[in-house]
């Protein structure tokens, strides 16, 4: 299990790869990958504000209650923060698992969990100036599932 | 008395002015600190104007504002999070 | 939308990589990865037949299905036969997505279809001779939810 | 009169010992092909011994043991796929 809360660039593929050639005996591995949406243009950057010390913590917690919820053999979540250009990834999460339903359904559970439990918050930039984004109602929703 | 370590992110940064703060407080629970702070200045109030576009978080972990401070260190205070 | 059905071995990052870097727009990546479990050192590899032709075809009509389905910035399905080594990678699916959920759902969607209703068998080559892997129950009842 | 290819796939391969063959038939159905094919040889009535082990596409879309083999080129029978 690997937590990395970064400001650097990071290769997804590689990443993917390298986490895959780690496992022991699993046969089912889901990404997730989030990408900078430029909005048709719109958007020149992102900015990510975190919480350091509770975003390591809040997200070693998630990685820990899916592994108690679903038998994974790895997960892995890396996420940025600090400024990101336009199609750039913003953060992955990797789970790996015997079976594809656990790795599929711990993938998700991060991510709902990642999307309005980890202290991060997007601002973004473009011609018109810079806003906050708002957080969704869905993505609360979404959480009620688990 | 109390010192406590008072953290704000993302707007609630922006409209308070400064990322942290030492604050001496008396209050027993986070919604009396936050009606300390927001009796202070025009820029606390606008800030915690609205608690339920707010969160807060006790020593890093998610909190209720009608949350004991006893023995708390750290508390910050930020909008709705919007990770992944 | 890309459909491979190809004996080659293939980079599951490098193929990952380059179906993020064709997207305009989309923010989410969902991919799934297959492979080859050695089942602690008894598999020495895998074999995997197909129906030429019927393959690529049920295939293109999962994608289809998928898109008609949810809003998929693009899909992609890479499929091994021929014979495969242990720890190689099988199989994988990649979805592209404004929004999470509908990535995920695709990328699930197609997984069991490809498991269930695309003509491949797998046979399993051990120190204890070779056996074709049955179909399990639990399979066939994943597609009914969809 | 009709001439149908039929194609055999992973254990139904092995146990008819051939991938495909040319079959003339008078068979209506896939049902009545299968009788035909099961009443030539050993190994035809064992690899069509329980028909719920198997299924069958013609002209490369999946089918029923029911179905007309009226304007049909090709008949694949196979076990339940594992793909993925």
């Amino acid at each position: 299990m690997r937590v990395s809360v970064q400001e650097t660039a990071f290769d997804a593929g590689a990443e993917a790869n390298a986490f895959t050639a780690g496992l022991t005996g699993a046969g089912a591995v889901v990404t997730f990958t989030g990408i900078v949406r430029d909005n048709g243009g719109r958007l020149a950057a992102m900015e990510i504000e975190h919480y350091p010390g509770m975003t390591e913590r809040a997200i070693a917690a998630m990685v820990e209650e899916a592994s108690r919820r679903w038998a994974l053999a790895d997960a892995l979540v890396i996420h940025r923060h600090g400024r990101l250009e336009a199609n750039a990834p913003i953060m992955m999460v990797a789970t790996a698992s015997a079976h594809r339903a656990d790795a599929f359904a711990a993938a998700e559970f991060l991510m709902d969990y990642l999307k309005s439990r980890a202290p991060f918050w997007k601002k973004e930039i473009g011609a018109d100036g810079a806003a906050w984004v708002a957080a969704k109602d869905e993505d609360e929703a979404a959480l009620r599932r688990w | 008395m109390q010192r406590i370590d008072v953290l704000y992110f993302a707007w609630v940064r922006e409209r308070i002015g400064l990322p942290r703060e030492r604050v001496e407080t008396d209050a027993a629970t986070v919604a009396g600190l936050v009606a300390e702070l927001a009796a202070r200045e025009e820029r606390y109030a606008l800030a915690f104007a609205d608690l339920t576009s707010l969160r807060v978080a006790l020593d890093q972990e998610l909190a209720d504002f009608g949350a004991s401070l006893e023995g708390v260190r750290e508390v910050a205070f930020f909008p709705p999070m919007t990770g992944g």
